[in-house]
C-alpha cells in the first residue's frame, strides 16, 4: 500500500534536525512543515524571507508577503526580510541546512531534473538549480512512477538537468533511499511503504540501488 | 538642490526611453513590481525592448501588458510559468527568452550595480544554462562564469522614499528591486509615499539615495496571484 | 530551541580556536570592532592565526593586542597605518600581511559567504595587489580575478540581537560586520543587547540568524580614534 | 605666489556641481566642503555613510560614527548607512560622481601613485585604489613639490601605483592642469597662482603638458 503524500511528508520531516534552516520546494514539500512537531525549525523562502509562517487569517491577507509560491504567508517573530541577491547568498554560500524539493526525474549518481520538458513545458528553473548547487542536503519527493507508469527515477535523466550529482535522499509513495555521500556511494533502499518489498521496488525501479 | 521627485510615471520615464533599449525590473511574481512604470511605457509604445526581470507577469498585469503589445524582444527570467501568452510567443519564436537561475539573475543585477563584469558560481554547473559559458576549477570544484547586467534604465517599487531618493521596501516586495535599483544607468523608483526629510532612519535604508535618479508616488493594484488563507472557526 | 545565547566571549568561543585557524574579523579602525572576542582569543593563546580585517588596531587595543602577543601570523587588510607594532613586525619580516584594496576586501568576504569563490574588478589592475593574479578582457576592459574568503571562524559585533540571531548594527560600526558575519564557517555575535522575540521589525534586520551561530552580550569601550568636534561659541 | 591650502580647496570646489555624489579623501581634500556654497553636495565616506554631515559639537561625539579618516562626525536629514560590501558597491559600480584625493606622484598619463613608499611606508591603500578604479571623475589636489623640492608631476610614477590613468584634474599649490578625456588627451595647464607664469611652472614641472 503506497504512502499518502501526508505520510510522504511525515516521513521527510524526519530528515528535519533541530535548528535547522530548510527551504521547501513548492508543491508536496510544503506539507513537511505540518509534521515537524517540537523541533525548531526555521523555514527560508527564497523570494526574500526568513521565518516563514502559516498562511494568514481569512481577510489578513498582505499582498507584499508571499512566498516563493506566490502564496501569500505570515511572519514569526524570528522573521526577516531581504533582498533576493542576499537570500541567494545564504543559498549559495551553503548556509542553509537542508532543502527539500519535487522531481520529474532522479538519476542514480543523483543527477535531478525538475524543471523542463524540451518543446513542451517553459516555465523555468526558478531557484531550483541554485538551491541544489548550494544546499549541503538535499531531499527529494515524488511519486515513485509519472503518470504514464514509467520509473522516475532511472539510470540516467533524460530531461534537462536542474543539478548535477545533487540528490542525497529520495522519498517516493513506494520507497526511501538514501546515499552515503556524494562521492560515489550508491543509492541505498532504507524503507518501503507497508506491504511494498524490496523486490516490489526494484521491479518498479530501473535505477540501481542496493539494498 | 537637483530635484529627483516626479508627478506620475510618464513624467518620470521622459527622455529614458528609446527602443531596443533595456530594461531592468524589480519584483517577485506580482509582488513588489513596478506597475505604473510597466504601464507608462506600454503607453509610450517602445518596443524591441530586453526586460530583465525574475518574471515576466501575468496575462494581462505587470510585465505582461508589455508582451500583450509585442513591445518585448527578449526576457531575462528565471520563470515564466504563470503566463499563457508568453509561452505561446516563446514557443513559436516570436520571443526571445533566456533563462537565468533565480539567484544567478540576482546575482547578475547586484554584480552589473557593482562593477562587477564577471563572477563563478556552481549554480547552474553541467545543466542547459552553463552550456558555452567559460568554467573554472576552484579547490577542485567547477564552477561556471556568470556576468553582471548593466540596464539603460531600471524600474523599482518601494514602500517608502524621501525626496533625496533613499528607499525602504516592505516585506517581501523587497525582493529583486534593491539589486535592480543599483543596475540601471537610470533608476526610476515608484513609492507608495514620499515622507519627509529624516523621516527615515539612517541605519535602516534599503536602497542610498545614489542609486536613484527619479522618483514619484504611484497608485497600486497590488494583485494577490495565490491568496491562501487559514478558516477562522467560528465559537 | 538550539541555544544561541552565551554568557560571555570565552563561552561563545569555547571549541572554536585552534593553532593556524583562519579567523574573519568585522570592524573599521576602531569602530565596530568585537572587542570581547578579541580578548578572548589573546587569552586562550591560540596562536599562527590569519586575520581578515579591513584594519589591525592600534597598540594595546583591538587586533594590536594579539600582535603584541605574537598570535597573530598573517594579516589581510587595506590599512594598517595607525599600528606601530605591526610595522615593527612587518619590517622585521616576523608578519606576512597581504594587502587588498578595501573594497576588493569587502568584496572578497562577501563573495565566500555568498558561494562566490572568484569575481573580476578593476579596483588595482596595473598595481602591485594584481600582480600575479588572473586577468581579463570584458567590453575591451582589463579586469583582475580576486577570490572570495571563507574562514574557520567570523567574529562580528553588533548593537542589538534576537535569540534567534537575528544583528541589527548602528551607524558607521556596521562596515565590514555584515560580510564578515557570512563569511565564516562559524560566526560570534557579540552584541550590545538581547532583545525579546518579535522587537526587530522584521523589515530592518540587517544580518538574518541563519549566519549567527552564536551570540552574546559584551562590554564596550567604544575607544575613539581621532575625536574631531566643534567648539560651541558661548553666548 | 602660491596658493593656500584654503584656496586650493576653493578652486576644487569649482569641480562640483548640483547634485554631485562625492567622496573627499583624508587630509586637503575635507576642506573642499567648506566651499560647496549652495551646490547641493552629498558626501559619501566609504566607511558606510552617504550624507556626512559636520563634526559634531563638543560632548556629542559617537564612537559609532565616524568617516573613513577615523574623525567623529554627524548625519544629516539624507544621511543613509550601509556595510562595506555595498559602500564600495557604489564606488566600485560607478555610481559617484567625483571624488578628490591628495597624491604623492602623479604621471603625465595619469597615473596615480599616493599610498605606498616601499620599505619605508606600510600604512594601506586603504579605499583608494576602489575610489581611483571606480569614479568617472578624478581631482588630484597636491603640493606641487615634494618636502625635497623635486616635482610630484612627472613623466612616470617611481612609486608603486594607486591607479593607471584615472586622474583627470591636477590641483597643485600653483597650478591648475586638466585632461579633455583618459583616452590620451594631454594635461592642459588651465590655471595658474597669483604672480606664477606658464614658465615658471614649466621650469618646477618634469612632466609634459600642454599651455
Amino acid at each position: 500500500m503506497p504512502w499518502t503524500r501526508d505520510e510522504m511528508a511525515q516521513r521527510a520531516a524526519r530528515e528535519l534536525k533541530d535548528g535547522f534552516y530548510v527551504n521547501l520546494g513548492i508543491g508536496m514539500p510544503t506539507l513537511v512543515a505540518n509534521h515537524a512537531g517540537d523541533l525548531d525549525i526555521t523555514l527560508q523562502s527564497e523570494n526574500g524571507m526568513l521565518g516563514m509562517g502559516p498562511f494568514p487569517w481569512e481577510s489578513e491577507e498582505d499582498a507584499d508577503l508571499i512566498n516563493a509560491g506566490k502564496q501569500t504567508v505570515t511572519e514569526l517573530p524570528r522573521t526577516s526580510y531581504f533582498s533576493s541577491a542576499d537570500s541567494f547568498a545564504m543559498i549559495r554560500g551553503g548556509h542553509m541546512d537542508l532543502s527539500i524539493l519535487g522531481a520529474m526525474e532522479v538519476a542514480e549518481n543523483g543527477d535531478l531534473a525538475n524543471w523542463m520538458v524540451p518543446g513542451k513545458m517553459v516555465k523555468g528553473m526558478g531557484g531550483a538549480m541554485d538551491l541544489v548547487a548550494g544546499t549541503p542536503r538535499i531531499v527529494v519527493m515524488m511519486e515513485h512512477s509519472d503518470k504514464a507508469g514509467n520509473p522516475k527515477f532511472i539510470p540516467a535523466c533524460t530531461l534537462p538537468l536542474t543539478g548535477r550529482n545533487v540528490v542525497d535522499v529520495i522519498i517516493t509513495d513506494i520507497a526511501v533511499f538514501e546515499r552515503a555521500d556524494r562521492k560515489g556511494a550508491p543509492f541505498r533502499l532504507v524503507e518501503t511503504a507497508p506491504g511494498v518489498t524490496a523486490e516490489d521496488v526494484k521491479a518498479r525501479t530501473t535505477a540501481a540501488f542496493v539494498v | 538642490m537637483a530635484n529627483k521627485v516626479y508627478s506620475d510615471a510618464a513624467s518620470a520615464l521622459e527622455g529614458l526611453l528609446f527602443d531596443g533599449m533595456t530594461i531592468v525590473s524589480g519584483g517577485f511574481g506580482l509582488c513588489g513590481i513596478p506597475e505604473n512604470s510597466i504601464a507608462a511605457i506600454r503607453a509610450s509604445g517602445v518596443k524591441g525592448l530586453t526586460v530583465v526581470s525574475n518574471n515576466a507577469g501575468v496575462d494581462g498585469f505587470g510585465l505582461g501588458l508589455l508582451l500583450e503589445t509585442r513591445q518585448v524582444k527578449k526576457m531575462i527570467s528565471s520563470y515564466v510559468g504563470e503566463n499563457k501568452e508568453f509561452e505561446r510567443q516563446y514557443l513559436s519564436g516570436e520571443l526571445e527568452l533566456e533563462f537565468c537561475p533565480q539567484g544567478t539573475l540576482a546575482e547578475r543585477m547586484r554584480a552589473g550595480g557593482a562593477g562587477i563584469p564577471g563572477f563563478y558560481t556552481r549554480t547552474g554547473v553541467g545543466t542547459l544554462v552553463a552550456e558555452g559559458k567559460e568554467h573554472k576549477e576552484f579547490d577542485g570544484e567547477t564552477f561556471v562564469m556568470e556576468r553582471g547586467i548593466v540596464g539603460d534604465l531600471a524600474i523599482v517599487k518601494a514602500w517608502k522614499a524621501d525626496r533625496f531618493g533613499n528607499l525602504v521596501f516592505r516585506k517581501t516586495a523587497r525582493n529583486f528591486n534593491p539589486m535592480a535599483a543599483t543596475a540601471g544607468k537610470v533608476t526610476v523608483a515608484e513609492v507608495e509615499e514620499i515622507v519627509p526629510d529624516g523621516a527615515l532612519d539612517p541605519d535602516l535604508i534599503h536602497t542610498p539615495s545614489v542609486f536613484v535618479q527619479r522618483v514619484f508616488v504611484g497608485t497600486f493594484e497590488k494583485r494577490i496571484e495565490q491568496r491562501t488563507v487559514r478558516k477562522r472557526e467560528i465559537a
